[in-house]
């Protein structure tokens, strides 16, 4: 059986499923509801194809593409640096994160090393990027549920942050700060002073989020038990990052591999959470801001003295090769593998964004839920579409 | 309303034209929507065409002086009944489409069945109270209503809240499927 | 106001809703019509009432409406689970007590 | 669902009043855009400014470009020599340098290939036009944005880098 | 009955046109204010944003400007929506919320109808917005339409029952039906003898206005109980399809039946157009009788709108299961030891 006829058959069977399946109390009408691509909730263009029974769902289908920019047939035809500022826009929140990957893969083929001071200034922005990001989160979950308040704080407080890239990298969401081998500059006077001002600040919001959304009953009967993944499903999904921390798997990358960061030299903490549901994703990126916001703090104090650039020639011809490097970017574990022939252009760049990962466990996850929960837990699985879509 | 208003601020002729002009409006409406009602293929429609002759209903009620029991009829008729029949209908989507008109022979028997019980009932009804003209001075009080509830109808008062009960259960017996 | 325009409204509601329970085959239709009759009658209690000034008619047709809404909720449901079985909600296809 | 607890239905009722009294005693986080203005940090890539003279139409930044938005247009001309009874020299003049707005995207590749220092970054950020042809800036324009851009910050302790001045 | 104290004795229908002119009035001026206070100003404020500043001192005429917007959008009707109900179902709301104000008394002679059934007649209108809900929902041909408008109905409804209930209490406590008897009652009360602030019943029914709080929240379908209008869920639920001035006519309709809701509260709870300390039959009241009225007002709509920006919303399910599990059973409780109380007092 081919795999196009094998997906009709399973297509066939979910129907089949869906026509079969009554609700006990009173039978209502099967219909199929589109959510998205245009849709409040999907915050880009995701479409969800769900088959209801009443307000239950019974079958689920997540169509990708919408959003597709072709980043890995883009990347063949540019030069490297030119790649990062492309590959800035795939998780649009979190930028800086997104170039740290493929910048170390190709410091990897090139067999380069990023001196110290780099390093840590790296690890520095990539922990803010990931402030940044991530503090979205919190707030939109908010209003994915109805609370409207939370994401203006959000947009808020991320504005501190995004202030604080700009002021080093020049860029507010698109930085093009990282470059093979090191840095384009080195941080501003000040800045240091000010970044912990604005940590100070996301502490701050952290605890009015813990208050607003975590601590409201409401919200807790909204998400406990909702949309539990067990660990095995997650990991089997290739489900990472948050996500399946919040399902009890204690991996993450920036402890449990060396991401050529300076994440080994700092004191933290993994967050976990047993139950895996969508309260637990919560609660997880909840205390990952409050590591963060330690983690930059500690970078701030630490920062070496020293160059922030290593010797590389000025025009970037990469070796022939390959090297495939993942980190722990916000929404999980992205990774670039990189084929090069040794000439200007990579020959073939390839993505591993988490996202898309991510949000491959939604016909699983799906079944079985109310559509007010389908909300809930496509905001609590927290994609970029971005990042599903390339 | 607008009639009930009137008891004060209008001489009492004056109250009787109005309140004649008030009834012809609402008899004349009334009458076209359930008229269209019974024909028309679309179900909402009928329903919401029900409503018209309901709210009618409340202010024949009200024309009456009987206030509390037109506020009633909105609250239950409109509030609760209508509602649940929009209710079924749109959770019986096969219900949403036209139906399909009943054949012709049949509708003509309806329609004779119809006009015989008008003529007969309209015909005893002439007969039977020739000029007897309702003449309330003021509605009736609420709390006479409540009175006679609970102390004169307190049998039958009972007796319905039983049979409520009875078909609650009794609906939610039918409609469920186990 | 006469007693008789209230009395011959009523009396054409009446007709019409027989007219309907008669002529319609759509299950809830029949019971819209049936309400439409209901109401004809509270009118007529209602002005009996007007006429001799008491409140006993009122309070019938306060029980009528209870009535009613009782009535609407089980014939609603019956509606529903003929609809279930049937796939339809046509009342000329219930022509047997087999399910 | 489980009875509600008071407390934190209460708590988060007092985080939104909080919001309100320090809004109404502090002011907001927001400025009425047109008639406050933020100002941007010095390194923000608002646009791009072109010192003409040190231009030498080398093409880098428009091969450099991602977006191919950069237009250079030059001539090679016969310089008169600068001591007397030398070669003339053979000097490249600008005769056109533009930027397309409509389809950059900031990113400062060419502010940084350019090996003559010839481009820099301003945080000036108000130049919509109604029309998008309009968006194409000429050297007159660029030049003009010279005058905008601030000198280069001062490096945080610790730094090696050395800074470099804007020549004006 | 009831007639207007004025200098000059007015015809009829110049009473009838007066009182129509003040029903629009005292629909639209809550609703303008309501608006304006609480969902432009005190939402930006709480968002630590300062809302609309353009339009008028302040942005005070900002609402002014957004009705002038939606006057000029087009009157979009979907190509597969029956045209007849859709266009008639924003009128259907109205209806009910202009019958609504009916009922509520500004001061001692200052009423529109001054009928027996009172608030029982404001509950029974309340209810013919679930009509126009449905209508919207099921003309507009739209999944998400229905959706919305299905669980309108099952949360209007549902509402309804803990919304009569909670007012029972003070119907048992004050003896009448009557909005202006109400009012009466509270302002020649007396709390076991002391009868100094009179005897606003939200002293005595406390639980009842809360429940009527609950309740009121959930028949606005306002957060937490907004499932039938969730953006993020239904796409603004039965809304969807609307444009312009019919959109405009439901926003009206939210906002000036939260007024009027919140005068209802008012009324029944803190005494309505009554303050302390002064006397009930004073022809004072007629003219700050208003006032006063519209003060409180806006204190009780402080509080629905301080939930509505900053509670996330139930499920279907919890939400019936507040209202069937939790509210009923109170509300009945709150009834019964009324009742109790006020035969042994």
């Amino acid at each position: 059986m081919t795999a196009a006829t094998d997906a009709q058959q399973r297509a066939y069977i979910a129907g089949q499923a869906a026509d079969a399946r009554v609700n006990v109390e009173l039978e209502t009408e099967g219909m199929t509801l589109n959510i998205g691509p245009q849709h409040p909730a999907t915050h880009g263009t995701l479409r969800i194809i769900v088959r209801l029974d009443g307000e239950r769902v019974v079958a689920a289908e997540p169509v990708m593409g919408y959003m597709h920019r072709g980043y890995e047939k883009l990347a063949e035809v540019r030069t490297y640096p030119q790649v990062t500022t492309l590959i800035n826009r795939i998780d649009w929140l979190g930028s800086f994160a997104n170039e740290v990957p493929f910048i170390l893969a190709a410091e990897r083929l090139m067999e380069v090393e990023a001196p110290p001071r780099a390093k840590w200034i790296r690890t520095a922005l990539f922990e803010l990027s990931r402030i940044a990001n991530v503090v979205l989160f919190l707030g939109d979950m908010g209003v994915q549920l109805g609370a409207v308040t939370p994401v203006f704080f959000a947009f808020r407080d991320r504005e501190f942050v995004l202030n604080q890239i700009e002021a080093v990298t020049g860029g507010r969401f698109h930085p093009n700060f990282d470059r093979i081998g090191g840095l384009k500059d080195d941080l501003p006077k000040g800045w240091i002073e000010e970044t912990k001002g604005v940590l100070d600040r996301i502490r701050t919001f952290c605890d009015e989020m813990e208050v607003l959304v975590a601590g409201n009953e409401i919200f807790e009967a909204r998400t406990r038990n909702i949309g539990v993944i067990p660990a095995d499903v997650g990991l089997a999904y290739g489900m990472s990052g948050a996500n399946i921390r919040a399902s009890g798997v204690d991996w993450d990358l920036r402890r449990d591999s060396d991401m050529g960061l300076a994440h080994g030299d700092l004191d933290w903490k993994v967050w976990t959470h047993p139950d895996g549901d969508s309260f637990a994703r919560y609660w997880v990126r909840l205390q990952e801001v409050r590591e963060s916001c330690t983690m930059v703090e500690q970078c701030l104090d630490g920062i070496p003295s020293g160059p922030v650039m290593a010797k590389v020639p000025r025009i970037i011809k990469v070796p022939a090769g390959e090297a495939y490097v993942e980190t722990e970017n916000p929404l999980g574990i992205m990774g670039y593998y990189i084929v090069s022939k040794g000439e200007l252009v990579p020959y073939r760049v390839k993505i591993r964004s988490a996202s898309f990962n991510n949000v491959s466990i939604t016909p699983w996850l799906l079944e079985g839920v109310y559509v007010p929960d389908v909300i809930s837990i496509l905001a609590s699985l927290y994609f970029i579409l971005g990042d599903i879509d390339r | 309303m607008a009639a009930l208003q009137g008891f004060d601020s209008l001489t009492s002729g004056d109250t009787v034209v109005a309140q004649n002009i008030a009834f012809g409006i609402l008899a004349v409406v009334m009458i076209v929507a359930a008229l269209r009602m019974v024909t028309t293929l679309n179900v909402v429609h009928a329903a919401l065409y029900l409503v018209i002759v309901l709210a009618g209903a409340a202010g024949i009620f009200i024309l009456l002086g009987a206030e509390f029991v037109g506020v009633t009829q909105v609250l239950v008729y409109i509030g609760a009944i209508v509602v649940l029949f929009l209710f079924g209908i749109m959770l019986t989507r096969g219900a949403l489409g036209e139906d399909e008109e009943a054949n012709i022979e049949k509708r003509r028997m309806a329609v004779l069945v119809g006009v015989l019980v008008l003529v007969v009932t309209g015909g005893a009804v002439l007969d039977s109270f020739g000029d007897a003209a309702v003449n309330r001075a003021a509605p009736s009080l609420t709390a006479e209503i409540g009175d006679s509830i609970f102390s004169q109808y307190i049998v039958p008062f009972e007796a319905v809240s039983v049979l409520l009960l009875a078909a609650l259960i009794g609906a939610i017996v039918i409609a469920r499927k186990d | 106001m006469l007693l008789n325009q209230f009395l011959l409204l009523a009396a054409a509601l009446f007709a019409i809703g027989v007219y309907g329970v008669l002529a319609r085959r759509n299950g809830v239709l029949v019971l819209m019509s049936i309400e439409l009759i209901l109401n004809a009658v509270n009118i007529n209690l209602v002005a009996f009432s007007a006429v001799r000034a008491t409140v006993g008619g009122e309070v019938f047709a306060l029980f009528i409406i209870a009535v009613a809404a009782a009535e609407v909720g089980v014939g609603l449901a019956m509606v529903l689970l003929l609809y279930r079985n049937r796939r339809s909600i046509d009342l000329t296809e219930i022509d047997q007590l087999r399910g | 669902m489980p009875t509600p607890k008071i407390p934190g239905l209460i708590k988060g009722l007092g985080v939104t009043m909080r919001t309100m009294v320090r809004t109404l005693t502090k002011g907001s986080h927001t400025v009425q855009y047109p008639k406050v203005k933020e100002t941007p940090t010095p390194r923000a890539r608002g646009v791009i400014a072109l010192h003409e003279e040190n231009c030498t139409s080398c093409m880098l930044c428009v091969r450099e470009c991602p977006d191919w938005c950069i237009y250079i247009e030059g001539h090679k001309y016969l310089a008169p020599p600068r001591r007397a009874g030398g070669k003339p020299r053979q000097k490249n003049a600008l005769d056109r340098f533009d930027i397309d707005y409509a389809l950059c995207m900031y990113c400062g590749i060419c502010v940084e290939v350019c090996p003559f220092e010839a481009l820099f970054w301003t945080p000036e950020f108000e130049y919509s036009e109604p029309k998008i042809a309009d968006l194409l800036h000429d050297k007159s324009l660029l030049g003009k944005w010279m005058e905008t851009v601030p000198d280069f910050t001062d490096y945080e302790a610790g730094s090696e880098a050395k800074k470099a001045q804007v020549p004006r | 009955m009831n007639t207007l104290t004025l200098a000059v004795e007015l015809a009829y229908w110049q009473q009838t046109t007066l009182r129509a002119v003040i029903g629009l009035v005292a629909v639209l001026l809550p609703a303008g204010t309501l608006v304006y206070l609480f969902l432009f100003k005190m939402m930006s404020f709480m968002q630590s944003r300062l809302g609309p500043m353009e339009a008028g001192p302040y942005g005070s005429l900002q609402l002014l400007a957004e009705v002038g917007k939606f006057l000029q959008k087009e009157d979009i009707v979907p190509a597969k929506a029956d045209r007849v109900v859709f266009k008639a179902a924003p009128f259907v709301v109205l209806v009910s919320t202009f019958l609504l104000v009916l009922v509520i008394p500004g001061g001692p002679d200052l009423v529109f109808i001054d009928v027996d059934t009172g608030i029982f007649l404001a509950l029974a209108v309340s209810s013919i917005s679930v009509i126009g809900i449905l209508m919207a929902g099921w003309a507009s041909a739209s999944k998400y339409s229905l959706l919305g408008a299905l669980r309108a109905t099952g949360q209007l409804i549902a509402y309804e029952l803990p919304l009569v209930l909670a007012v029972m209490g003070v119907v048992i406590q004050a003896g009448t039906l009557n909005m202006q008897g109400i009012v009466m009652a509270q302002a020649q009360g007396e709390i076991f003898g002391f009868g100094g602030i009179g005897s606003p019943f939200i002293l005595t029914q406390f639980l009842g206005f809360a429940i009527f709080l609950i309740a009121v929240q959930a028949e606005l379908t306002q957060p937490p109980f907004d499932m039938p209008v969730a953006e993020s869920e239904l796409v603004t639920g039965y809304l969807t399809e609307y444009s312009g001035m019919r959109f405009l006519m439901f926003f009206i309709g939210e906002f000036a039946t939260a007024g009027i809701f919140a005068a209802l509260a008012s009324t029944l709870f803190l005494g309505g157009w009554y303050i302390p300390g002064l006397d009930p039959t004073d022809n004072l009241f007629n003219v700050i009788g208003p006032m006063v009225l519209m003060g409180k007002i806006i204190l009780v709509s402080f509080l629905i709108f301080w939930f509505r920006f900053t509670y996330p919303r139930f499920r279907e399910d919890q939400l019936q299961t507040l209202a069937w599990k939790v509210l009923i059973p109170l509300s009945l409780i709150n009834i019964v030891v009324t009742g109790v109380l006020k035969v042994v007092f």
